[in-house]
């Protein structure tokens, strides 16, 4: 049952949920869920990949640097999220619209 | 699998015998069953020892701390007392359960089973004795830091589903103190990580000895110093006086679980309870020898060569007795806990976050850079090895 | 037996949470669910011997992210619908049936395009010899110490600049320029 | 053939699901024989008496953002470490501790830096945030 299909499956629903949360939702943060949710859909891949393919662990050194990244991404995004919402009290995407026109 | 509890059984000839029946039975290889129900047998154990660890810990709160107020404390509930949990236990299965209207109902359901979760989960890494572990992972102590970091996470749950200012301010402190002191919990671990070679539990405990000259704490000067930033950080993890700032009734009313009744408050305070065992036991394991005592009891060969006991019962006893010694340990650093909380005053806000950012991170910082140092400079030998080496090269001159 | 225990419900949570999150109205309940969700990922690690990665996500994810999430939720409001001073009421924060017709749309889209990549792959059917237990966290090490020293090196100063960076953003301020 | 053994994992479902069963079955149990007489009162938040005033689910203060913003740093720089960490005797012991030591002292130092900044900035003072002018050192008046 475990097989590198199954686990491929397994990402690619966690990508596709990402991507959808990503585009359905209005709300910031929840904007910022959905990339959490791709980032582990790739990490996810790269081990499987280590797993099932070649035997080295790269891929986990990947995986690692991935979920490194992707702290240091939420605790950045989340900054900028807070620092809007001082100014334009609202966490709504379609207030950050600025640099529109 | 090595040196859990099932290879240790494993070692026996009825664990063989009863493995080939079944597999002669079941027609499969029932070696993982086998293990399986070993493992939950000792997990049941272990969680009941636990809650009544837990449940005799909120007892002796009460009984040291009246002893130190010169007070005699319980001493209606069966001899001494002793029984005053039970009676609590039962008394917060009656109580009625109380959801406020504007909570978040199922937040509030989930906050204290998280932080359950988090406590027990931790309880399989912990070192019992050389042959009484539930797990031996590979990444043991890191596991264990991942597991108790859900416990910041239910407080904060907790403090946000009642809807409560007071719970809410609760839950808010409680959430960025237990975060704030993971950080030099963690880098003081990580000290002791680098001496030891390894992330498992029998690693970290086999690189000591018996002898207290040959704990980490006194391996070097800055491993002793760890030790005591593990302890101070542990206790404010653990929302322990002087840090119990999110439940200070003084002016939180009781903090992130104000608004929680009967059964839920008591989860809430079990899993306190046990993580506050768990915590002195990672640092028993740590810095204080874990299990070992001066001499070989292990695999009991002691006990044959001096009492002539019959190999596998020697062995048996001699992992009782150093559980035995391992919960003698950890009691102690618990008396230790209790004693502090009912002996200093509790900390201002501003002077917690100044004590783990300001003081406690920079040390534990200085503290695992030096701990590198040592490693390098000396080979890996301890300050005592050292010190004798070096009485035994004068002596010799 | 055990291990397809194991795998089975991890990938349950996993993706469990996953569809949870795209159908929680809740935005606090949504991140509860991420945290399930992140838990399962760390379980299915575990099932292909990934310890190390396993611990880490249970580290840096369940202490660190999600609690950092739920602070910025907190932060900006919690989950209360205030009306927001431009007047942007058209769209409710969590999307409506419009951006869910559009979303379904991408996920569609890239799902076939994913497909069509992995295809090639799929069929080669890679054999899976699963190795035995073997300490990753050694190799890890002196992979990360060795071979990708720079990486780590580097990392640091990614976190150094994450860290100069978001405190900049998010300090409080006394006045806001506005 | 060998196999990957994940049995050693088994005593952490096990009490994970134990915790699950321990809570539930004691609010299950305690739902059997416990009063339940709610009423409008007793369900509303405590307030010291008062009538509950508003949500509790307010905006906060952003200075626990930024705890929670130094403490994220640090847990993957702890998470990064642990495994060098590991190998750090074993390297010792076949002459390339120098090295390594090196390349901890660089990582760690590039992290310090960090901090040193932020404390620099005031942003590890709890209370500076609103009171700009009395600078708290711990307590001494006290």
């Amino acid at each position: 049952m475990i097989s590198l299909s199954s686990y491929l499956f397994i990402s690619l629903v966690l990508f596709l949920c990402g991507i959808f949360v990503m585009v359905a939702r209005k709300n910031i943060i929840a904007i910022l869920l959905g990339i959490e949710l791709i980032l582990n859909a790739s990490a996810l891949n790269f081990a499987a990949y280590t797993k099932f393919l070649n035997n080295n662990l790269e891929g986990h050194i990947m995986s690692l640097f991935i979920i490194v990244i992707a702290a240091a991404e939420a605790a950045v995004g989340l900054g900028i999220v807070i620092r809007f919402f001082q100014l334009r009290e609202s966490i709504h995407i379609d207030d950050a619209s600025t640099l529109q026109n | 699998m090595n040196s859990t509890v099932v290879s240790y059984f494993s070692q026996s000839n009825e664990f063989q015998n009863v493995t080939n029946w079944l597999t002669q039975i079941l027609g499969f290889n029932a070696s993982s069953l086998v293990a399986f129900i070993i493992f939950a047998v000792f997990s049941l154990i272990i969680v009941g020892a636990m809650a009544t660890i837990g449940g005799l810990g909120t007892y002796a709160e009460r009984k040291i701390s009246a002893d130190l107020q010169a007070r005699i404390g319980p001493n209606r509930v069966g001899p001494f007392g002793i029984l005053q949990f039970l009676a609590d236990g039962v008394k917060m299965i009656l109580k009625e359960d109380i959801v406020t209207t504007n909570a978040d109902r199922f937040t509030f359901n989930l906050a204290p089973v998280l932080c359950l979760v988090g406590v027990f989960a931790t309880l399989a890494v912990v070192p019992y004795s050389s042959g009484f572990m539930l797990a031996d992972l590979n990444v043991g102590i890191f596991y264990l830091v991942g597991m108790a970091s859900l416990v910041g996470v239910g407080v904060f749950l907790g403090g946000y589903a009642s809807n409560s200012k007071w719970s809410m301010l609760g839950g808010m402190r409680g959430a960025s103190q237990i975060i704030s002191y993971e950080i030099p919990a963690t880098l003081s671990i990580i000290a002791i990580v680098l001496l030891a070679g390894g992330l498992s539990m029998k690693t970290l405990i086999d690189g000591q000895g018996g002898a207290p000259q040959d704990w980490y704490i006194f391996h070097n000067p800055f491993a002793f110093m760890g030790f005591f930033v593990y302890f101070i950080s542990a206790l404010a993890e653990t929302n322990r006086a002087p840090f119990d700032l999110p439940e200070a009734e003084s002016e939180l009313v009781s903090g992130y679980h104000t608004e929680y009744t009967g059964m839920k408050f008591g989860l809430f305070a079990l899993a306190e309870y046990i993580e506050v065992f768990v915590v002195c036991g990672v640092a028993v394991a740590l810095f204080l020898g874990g299990y070992k005592v001066p001499f070989d009891l292990g695999s009991g060969q002691i006990l044959v060569e001096k009492l002539g006991l019959d190999g596998m019962l020697a062995q048996n006893i001699g992992q009782f007795l150093e559980l035995g010694s391992f919960f003698t340990k950890t009691l102690l650093l618990y008396y230790v806990v209790i004693w502090v909380r009912w002996t200093l005053p509790r900390l201002r806000v501003d002077q917690l976050m100044t004590l783990c950012w300001k003081y406690l991170t920079p040390i534990a910082l200085v503290n695992l850079i030096g701990c590198a140092v040592w490693m390098y400079a000396f080979n890996g030998k301890s300050i005592f090895a050292l010190i004798f080496h070096a009485a035994g090269s004068a002596g010799g001159h | 037996m055990f291990a397809n225990t194991l795998f089975l419900a991890s990938a349950c949570l996993t993706i469990g949470g996953a569809i949870a999150v795209v159908y929680s109205k809740n935005l606090m309940h949504a991140c509860i669910y991420l945290l399930a969700s992140l838990f399962g990922v760390a379980g299915l690690y575990t099932c292909i011997g990934a310890d190390f990665l396993a611990a880490t996500q249970l580290v840096v994810y369940a202490g660190g992210v999600v609690i950092l999430m739920l602070f910025a939720i907190m932060l900006t409001g919690g989950t209360s619908n205030k009306v927001n001073r431009f007047g942007l009421e058209k769209i409710p924060a969590m999307g409506n049936k419009k951006t869910f017709f559009i979303a379904s749309f991408a996920a569609v889209v890239s799902a076939m395009i994913i497909v069509k990549i992995l295809i090639p792959v799929l069929k080669q059917n890679p054999s899976s010899a699963l190795s035995p237990n073997e300490p990753t966290v050694e190799r890890l090490g002196t992979l990360l110490a060795t071979d990708h020293i720079l990486a780590f090196e580097i990392s640091s100063v990614l976190l150094l600049g994450a860290l100069v960076g978001a405190a900049v953003i998010s300090r409080p301020r006394k006045e806001i320029h506005d | 053939m060998s196999t990957l053994n994940l049995d050693v994992y088994m005593p952490i479902v096990i009490l994970i699901a134990l915790a699950l069963l321990v809570a539930g079955g004691s609010l299950f149990l305690g739902s059997l024989i416990r009063p339940q007489h709610p009423n409008k009162l007793k369900e509303t938040a405590y307030e010291c008496g008062e009538e509950p005033v508003g949500s509790a689910w307010a905006n906060f203060n952003v200075r626990f953002y930024v705890v929670a913003l130094i403490f994220i740093i640090f847990d993957v720089e702890s998470a990064l470490m642990f495994p060098v960490a590991a190998v750090f005797k074993k390297f010792n012991e076949i002459g390339l501790g120098g090295t390594l030591l090196m390349s901890i002292l660089t990582f760690v130092s590039v992290l310090v830096a960090g901090i040193v900044y932020c404390w620099k900035k005031g942003d590890l003072d709890w209370v500076k945030s609103f009171n700009q002018t009395n600078q708290p050192t711990i307590a001494k008046k006290d």
